[in-house]
């Protein structure tokens, strides 16, 4: 095979794992807004907090221990202990869970019945909220999040395809794991949004808060689930995307990559968000691979956005979106 | 028939007030009492608050910021205000709005199934299913359509079996009848009728045909700018002259056409 | 009468109705699987007003869609004075003279009664982006002549308490009343009322009936109305269609439809009078 | 009774649509005019013109440019800072490529070149709707961006990219450059704001007006009744590009002096604007006033409470500051979803019924 | 009271970055005053101002601490740099950038106000070549340089130097940007992968750095090839990546560790006494001693300045003047309990950017620690020199500037 091809494939093997990590991220924001119409930007900011959560249990690290020695000149800094990553794993997501229970409490119980824009835009305020909040109670610093998964290239792939090829693919074992949790929520959430009736109440609230109120859908009950849901899903993602490059400020930043995936799958469909990962991570890297270096590359960013746009303007509702209902 | 004094109130409603948006005062010291088992309607003009009303009784209010700022709502005797609108249904009342709310993106189906989100007797659900659909043909053969896509009066029906679902103790019934072919008007309050007496399932309705709600009513309020102007057992209410002539169209001579209607009359001013 | 004369005909209450305004021929809609009409064809005639009825999801609405260019049929053609109707987006047919109101109402929920019905103005304003931003001079008179014959609208449908009011907050009723008035600002040559008596007692629909008859009379325009209160129907409506399952079963006068043995089958159940 | 409708009697249509029809609120305009032409010019200094003023007056363009879009036509979008930047770059070609003609009208035609990309980036909307255009929008945001980046003809083939604002004057004042005075730059920016709001708000009380609002509230209906859904969406986007070009024309020359496209027009100015104008209030001009005021001050406002009085650490103030930014802006949409314009409208509606409570 | 405004960046996304740098600023200033009671018997203060990398709020932060006397900004962003040269040139303060901002203000000539000694990009892009030389033994012809970018102002710096320098060594150059704030590298690392070039430079901030080492471990490319500019190589930056940064180089323009007698005052004066600045946990890294090491540049100007004032409360015009007349030999770096830490330099009206030298330094993941392993190397002034001064000539005809020190 030429070498072009070989690379290219390379490349787009490369895209689909990164689209994965895309998907995780996404998936989030599917679930949020599948329940209850509300675009929650928040979502990688619920990711870096679940990972700085993660991480300052596992160090056992004093939360806002910064405030506290400022407040009361204390010397705070450590417990001192080094939890197990599963069992800082379990407390994180239950500190998730927490969480939704307080946006529930706090802010989204007041806004029942708005339009989708306000709700939006609560979630942005959120989002400070939770970054300002994160950095107070665990410092502004890179923080290294190792819960032990395997990171770097995968050697029997590569000698696989080198004895097939003669040329090592590249593909990274962090991605390969991501791939597989990744599946794992997919199936089990589209599951249980299809063959439970909670996941049929979600469809009813997303459309009408008001009926659903009226039919007996507990409001409260439904978004602390999924807010729970998001909640968990946002430390996977923290966690896959904390693995890899630390734990900081900038890992809120991964939501910008997953809207196109978003956009392209479609809001309200699970398999969605995966499907529509794939399309993005394997689209931008081949265009990165073949004309970023003619018009001068870091490209990825925006034609990941304008590979969503044109699927937009044939499928307005994304790959498997549902249709926007237009009667009168 | 029932007689309103014979039987306990399950819902009652003490002189309330209600306020939209911190300033517009809509509700000036309504009461009303609804019998247990009885069909009571609520009539009056438009804007008179009987939407209002329903929503302050399922606590459905917060949602549109209006609030119940004097009296109270009592259920089975108990204060119910404070309640979650989820909570309230699960005490037995349910509500069918105004202007349909269906979920759009569901079938026909799914928003009838959603209707029984609060129980979990399989078996009975199932049932009950087939009952809507005996009772609204139309839908058992739009079930996979997106109720979206429905027609007004389609939509009405989704509605209402969506409510009949639930198994409710009390039904408050927003414009039954609003975009129904007639035969189906009669028809759904036979359901009202059937249901009430079978069941022993409680209604309040509001309605602006009150033409055929007076025929199925046990008791009557009529409401006007947000006060009750006059209420009474329906077949007083039905012999009464003022309302002979604003709400059921009729004169002396019996009914007049549409046509005939020559000159715009204002609207009689009850005595408050 | 002979309804079927091309010149025209008198009512019994001596009103002239002209010839043929609209024309629907052989019209099919499809939407996947599902007929909502089929191979219907009738005319709307110059000056009448003509009902269409029908069950619950006879395809009513439908019609109406297709006459107003949001729904485009499979097969059929639509004739319009005299014309037939190339392909058209729905603000095209507006142009043409053709207004309308809406099952479940369509109001414009951020804005005032007033701007509400100043919308139904909007295809007689001519004044440009630039004149707009300027305001003096062209718009601002443009502004004024409109504004005057809203409020005669306004007047006419006795409205004026509320003319500020922002529509989200008004009653059902009222919001009907509002839609009508904007449908009649664009001064149509044909109105099409989705149900305009829909959730009204009575004497709301004594006012509503008066308003519609007037706007014939005065204004001489022609009226498409569905309505499921066949006292209504009956009584205001010179000819009636009846339409079920996607198909017409009927038309005629209403003493025709009233005493069609299909159309008592499918709709009224008894015989109304 | 402070506040009086009644008496104010309107014997002409002219009269009853004006911008203020009430005397009172009409002498509160002209009392607030008054002070920012004559009363301000003469006691701002550099701190406050820099720090308050001047992006207090850029951000306020900006906010009703996009509350025309959004506000008004119901598109939501998060390209704005993509927009600015358009606006940023095309004045400094201009400014660099004719050095001689009036920075005002090189504002301007930034303004104008800024409006045809817009509507260029608008076309999707005829399509994709809601938070689908909402996102889309984002390509226009970070191609902008790129672009703007890569092509060293934007930026004059300087080393870093960087572009920055030569001295350039308007009757002969300087107004942008390291010797423009506090004043010279608050009055221009002062100016501008003060024809485009005018503008604005002509546009929105008009047949333009209504047509955006139309396809807000019901695109379908809108249509139905003869708004034509293509010339009406690009004729929003196209003026809202107008405004949003000229905010970033003059956050660049005068505000700034020297910009780098991704950190000064990045998405978080997408969002920053979006945030003014919802806590504004959605759909009014009063509102963009409102909300550029409410974020250009709070920030300062806490900085200064919580570092210049309180003495906290800079880091712990900037994470507190974030988090009561958030918690505001989630309180503000809680108790009033409208907006600052709904709750000033609803405290006129309770001043008018004083002393009764309803 | 001497007023030095250090506007730092505590949060946003560069916060791991500003941090150690502005704790070693202020805690150097600290030791001056509670040692020798401020500078020429006038305290120091330090005002923070955050500014969170932000150009607006660098601009209030300007604009708010101006009022209060600012003798210099410090501002440690190239962005916050670029806006703040036409203002601190109007008011007449000085600026002083060293090892980033605008490269062409080493010219004296056209910025009279700007300072950035004792190394800027060009110098580093410059330095890196030539250790490369060296490792080659002098010879680049048909080798491979890739420069792996943060794509914004900064990363773009060294683009032009190299340029010239791959025309003057017969290098392949390749550049490949990454966007801001460039957490997903997987692309540029392909590329590198399939390319296979000798060499990486890079120039990167933020979280981009840790991704970037994390990056190249996993392909495996052979660490010691891949060199980092001085702000790609703090302990923040290699520690993610663990055993796989091993080997990693980066430039230096100073020492760091903890091996200089200035951190026994530092402890005694500072940190024993609870003085210490933020959280006291970035001591001896390589930021803490940058922030530190402009923190002494700084401090030194001030006393020239004072010398040549004649008095102790100098104001920003004087201190300017002190600035240029600076002159900082090793002798007095021992003095100052630095050894060797920095170069010794001497300053000009012309001359606002100094040698330009820097070192190497290699990660040692084992021991976690920094270690220096080449002398200080100079860059290549005949390539460097005309591109100042065709930059800053460029400048001067946009902003209409006459030239000084003729
Ligand atoms: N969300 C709201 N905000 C402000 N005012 C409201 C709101 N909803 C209703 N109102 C006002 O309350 C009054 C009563 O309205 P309501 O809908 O209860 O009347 P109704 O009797 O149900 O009328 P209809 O028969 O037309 O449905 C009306 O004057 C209406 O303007
Ligand atoms: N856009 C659409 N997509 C799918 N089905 C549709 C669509 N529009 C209408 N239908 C179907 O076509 C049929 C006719 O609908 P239509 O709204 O015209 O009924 P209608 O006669 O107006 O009824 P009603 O009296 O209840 O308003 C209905 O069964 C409806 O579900
Ligand atoms: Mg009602
Ligand atoms: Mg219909």
């Amino acid at each position: 095979m030429p070498d072009q091809l070989l690379y290219a494939m390379e490349a787009g093997l490369n895209g689909l794992m990164a689209g994965v990590m895309y998907a995780l991220v996404a998936l989030g924001f599917v679930l949020i807004f599948k329940a209850s119409g509300i675009f929650n930007y928040a979502q990688g900011v619920l990711a870096l907090f679940a990972a700085l959560t993660l991480v300052g249990l596992q160090d056992g690290q004093v939360p806002f221990a910064h405030l506290i020695n400022a407040v009361f000149g204390t010397d705070l800094h450590s417990f001192g202990w080094t939890l197990p990553a599963v069992v800082a794993i379990a407390l994180a997501a239950g500190v998730m869970v927490l969480l939704a229970v307080v946006i529930e409490k706090l802010v989204l119980q007041h806004l029942v019945n708005q339009a989708p824009i306000i709700l939006f835009m609560a979630t942005i305020g959120m989002a400070y909220f939770l970054e300002g909040l994160g950095d107070l109670m665990w410092g502004a610093d890179i923080k290294k999040l190792d819960i032990g998964l395997p990171q770097g290239i995968n050697e029997t792939i590569d000698t696989l395809t080198y004895n097939a090829f003669g040329y090592g693919f590249f593909i990274d074992n962090l991605d390969i794991v991501a791939t597989v949790v990744a599946a794992v929520l997919v199936i089990s959430l589209t599951l249980f949004s299809q063959y439970t009736k909670y996941g049929r109440a979600l469809r009813a609230v997303a459309d009408d808060h008001q009926a659903a109120l009226s039919v007996g859908i507990s409001l409260r009950f439904i978004w602390v689930l999924v807010w729970s849901i998001a909640g968990i899903v946002a430390l996977v993602a923290g966690i896959m995307w904390g693995s890899k490059s630390g734990v900081q400020f900038s890992l809120s930043l991964i939501a910008l990559k997953a809207l196109p995936v978003l956009m392209l799958g479609g809001f309200t469909s699970i398999p969605g968000a995966i499907v529509g990962g794939l399309i993005i991570g394997m689209g931008e890297k081949l265009f990165e691979f073949w004309i970023g270096p003619m018009i001068g590359g870091a490209t990825e960013n925006w034609f990941a956005y304008v590979l969503a746009l044109v699927f937009l303007v044939f499928r307005p509702q994304g790959l498997f979106g549902e249709k926007i209902i237009e009667r009168v | 028939m029932l007689d309103a004094g014979k039987t306990e109130t399950l819902l009652e409603v003490n002189n309330i007030e209600v306020i939209y948006n911190h300033v517009i005062l809509v509700l000036k010291g309504v009461s009303l009492a609804v019998p247990k088992g009885g069909i009571t309607a609520l009539l009056g003009g438009n804007g008179a608050g009987k939407t209002t009303t329903l929503k302050a009784i399922s606590n459905l209010l917060h949602s549109e910021r209006g609030e119940v700022t004097k009296g109270s709502i009592l259920y089975r005797g108990e204060r119910v205000q404070d309640l979650d609108p989820a909570a309230l249904v699960k005490l037995g009342v349910i509500q069918v709005m105004e202007g349909r709310h269906c979920f759009e993106h569901l079938t026909v189906e799914e928003n009838l199934l959603t209707g029984a989100y609060t129980r979990t007797d399989t078996g009975a659900i199932a049932a009950d299913l087939d009952m809507v659909y005996t009772y609204f043909p139309r839908l058992k053969e739009r079930r996979r359509s997106q109720a979206g896509y429905t027609s007004g009066g389609e939509q009405q029906m989704v509605a209402i079996g969506r409510a009949l679902m639930s198994k409710p103790e009390t039904i408050l019934l927003d414009e039954p009848s609003m975009g129904l072919a007639p035969q189906l008007v009669e028809q759904i309050f036979e359901i009202v009728k059937a249901v009430n007496e079978k069941e022993g399932v409680t209604f309040l309705l509001a309605e602006q045909n009150t033409n055929v709600a007076l025929r199925y009513a046990h008791y009557g309020y009529i409401l006007e700018s947000g006060r009750v102007v006059m209420d009474g057992p329906a077949k007083d209410l039905r012999e009464n002259p003022d309302v002979k002539e604003f709400y059921l169209g009729m004169s002396d001579e019996g009914r007049k056409s549409f046509r005939d209607v020559r000159s715009y009359r204002r609207r009689k001013r009850w005595l408050a | 009468m002979n309804v079927a004369n091309p010149e025209g005909y008198t009512t019994p209450d001596g009103r002239r109705i002209g010839g043929v305004l609209m024309e629907m021929k052989n019209i099919t809609l499809r939407f996947g699987g599902v007929n909502a009409i089929t191979n219907i064809s009738f005319d709307i005639r110059d000056g009448e007003i003509r009902a269409i009825i029908g069950p619950n999801g006879a395809g009513k609405s439908s019609m109406l869609n297709v006459i107003s260019g949001f729904y485009v049929p499979q097969e059929g053609e639509v004739w319009f004075k005299g014309y037939k109707r190339g392909p058209m987006k729905p603000y095209q047919v507006a142009r043409l003279g053709i207004a309308r109101t809406f099952q479940n109402i369509a109001l414009f929920d951020g804005m005032s009664v007033l701007d509400n019905i100043m919308t139904g103005r909007l295809t007689m304003m001519k004044s440009g982006l630039l004149g707009q931003a300027i305001w003096w001079g062209g718009a601002q008179r443009e502004e004024t002549e409109n504004r005057e014959k809203v409020e005669k609208i306004i007047d006419f449908l006795e409205i004026q308490n509320i003319r500020k009011t922002p529509v989200g907050r008004l009653p059902y009723g009222l919001k009907k009343r509002v839609e009508l008035a904007r449908a009649l600002a664009a001064e149509p040559k044909l109105l099409l009322l989705d149900e305009p008596m829909a959730g009204m007692n009575v004497e709301e629909k004594e006012d509503m009936s008066r308003f519609i008859l007037d706007v014939n009379d005065e204004f001489g325009t022609t009226i498409a109305l569905i309505e499921h209160d066949m006292g209504v129907v009956m009584d205001l409506s010179d000819r009636v269609v009846v339409m079920d399952y996607g198909k017409k079963i009927g038309d005629g006068t209403p003493d025709e439809v009233r005493n069609n043995q299909d159309v008592i089958d499918a709709y009224l159940g008894v015989s109304h009078d | 009774m402070f506040y009086r409708e009644a008496g104010d009697f309107k014997t002409s249509y002219v009269e009853d649509s004006q911008t203020f029809p009430i005397r009172f609120d009409r002498w509160r305009y002209y009392a607030v005019v008054i002070l920012a032409v004559a009363v301000v010019p003469f006691f701002i200094n550099d701190y406050w013109a820099n720090a308050v003023f001047v992006p207090f007056l850029i951000y306020a363009i900006a906010a009703i440019g996009l509350n025309i879009l959004t506000g008004y036509c119901g598109q939501v979008s998060l390209g704005t800072g993509g927009f600015m930047a358009v606006g940023a770059y095309a004045c400094y070609k201009l400014m660099t490529a004719f050095p001689d003609v009036s920075i005002l009208i090189h504002v301007l035609l930034a303004g104008g070149i800024t409006a045809g990309v817009g509507v260029l980036f608008g076309l999707p909307s005829l399509r994709i709707k809601g938070f689908y255009l909402a996102v889309a929008t984002l390509a226009a945001q970070f191609f902008l961006v790129w672009l703007f980046n890569k092509v060293p003809w934007f930026y004059n083939y300087s080393a870093s990219g960087q572009i920055s604002a030569p001295e350039r004057s308007v009757l002969g004042v300087a107004v942008t450059g390291a010797s423009a005075t506090a004043s010279a730059k608050y009055l221009f920016c002062l100016a501008i704001l003060f024809v485009l709001a005018w503008l604005a708000r002509n546009l929105t009380r008009g047949t333009v007006g209504r047509k955006w609002m139309a396809i807000r509230d019901m695109d379908i209906a809108a249509e139905i009744i003869g708004v034509n859904p293509l010339t009406t969406k690009l004729s929003a986007f196209a003026v809202s590009s107008f405004f949003v070009g000229v905010a970033g024309a003059l956050f660049f020359s005068v505000y700034l002096g020297a910009v780098e496209v991704g950190e000064a027009f990045g998405i978080q100015k997408s969002f920053l604007i979006l945030f003014m104008i919802i806590i504004g209030g959605l759909g009014s001009i009063f509102g963009s006033f409102a909300g550029a005021a409410f974020l250009v001050l709070l920030p300062v406002l806490l900085k200064n409470v919580l570092v210049g009085q309180l003495g906290w650490a800079t880091d712990l103030a900037a994470h507190v500051e974030l988090m009561i930014v958030g918690a505001l802006i989630v309180v503000f949409l809680i108790a009033e979803p409208h907006g600052m314009a709904q709750l000033w409208r609803l405290a006129k509606e309770k001043l008018r019924l004083w002393p009764f409570p309803h | 009271d001497l007023v030095v405004p250090n506007l730092s960046y505590r949060t946003g996304p560069f916060a791991a970055g500003g941090i150690p740098y502005a704790d070693g600023f202020n805690d150097y200033f600290t030791l001056l005053n509670e040692r020798d009671g401020g500078i020429g018997g006038e305290k120091v203060a330090t005002p923070e101002c955050e500014t969170a990398y932000n150009t607006e709020k660098g601009v209030e932060c300007y604009e708010a601490t101006k009022g209060e006397g600012a003798l210099v900004y410090n501002p440690l962003s190239t962005g916050i740099t670029y806006q703040l040269i036409p203002k601190v040139t109007a008011d007449g303060i000085p600026l002083y950038t060293p090892g980033y901002g605008r490269t062409s203000a080493a010219n004296g000539k056209v910025f009279g106000n700007v300072f950035n000694y004792p190394a800027n990009y060009w110098d580093g892009a410059s330095v890196a070549i030539k250790y490369l030389l060296d490792e080659n033994g002098g010879d680049l012809n048909g080798k491979k340089v890739a420069l792996l970018y943060h794509n914004s102002a900064y990363g773009k710096e060294p683009i032009r130097t190299l340029q010239e320098l791959s025309k003057k060594h017969g290098f392949e150059l390749t550049e490949i940007p990454v966007d801001s704030p460039g957490q997903e590298q997987k692309s540029q690392w392909l590329q590198i992968r399939r390319d296979k070039p000798d060499y990486v430079l890079f120039w990167g901030w933020g979280v981009m750095n840790a991704v970037a080492i994390q990056e190249a471990a996993n392909i495996r490319f052979p660490m010691d090839h891949f060199i980092g500019v001085w702000w790609s190589g703090s302990e923040n930056d290699v520690l993610p990546a663990g055993d796989g940064a091993n080997g990693y180089k980066s430039l230096a323009m100073h020492g760091t560790g903890m091996d200089y007698p200035v951190y026994d005052e530092l402890k005694q004066y500072v940190y024993d006494a609870g003085k210490a600045s933020g959280a006291g946990d970035q001591i001896g890294s390589v930021l803490y001693s940058r922030g530190m090491y402009a923190a002494l540049v700084i401090s030194e100007a001030i006393r020239k300045a004072q010398d040549l004032a004649g008095h102790a409360a100098i104001t920003p015009s004087e201190l300017r003047d002190g600035f240029e007349a600076l002159e900082i030999t090793q002798e007095r770096m021992v003095e100052l309990g630095l050894p060797n830490f920095g170069q010794a330099f001497a300053a000009s009206c012309e001359d606002h950017g100094g040698p330009g030298m820097a070192m190497i330094q290699q990660w040692d993941a084992s021991t976690k620690k920094w270690n220096l392993i080449t002398d200080f190397i100079a860059p290549d002034d005949e390539v460097l020199v005309p591109l100042v001064m065709e930059d800053s000539a460029a400048f001067a005809a946009e902003n209409n500037i006459a030239e000084r020190c003729n």
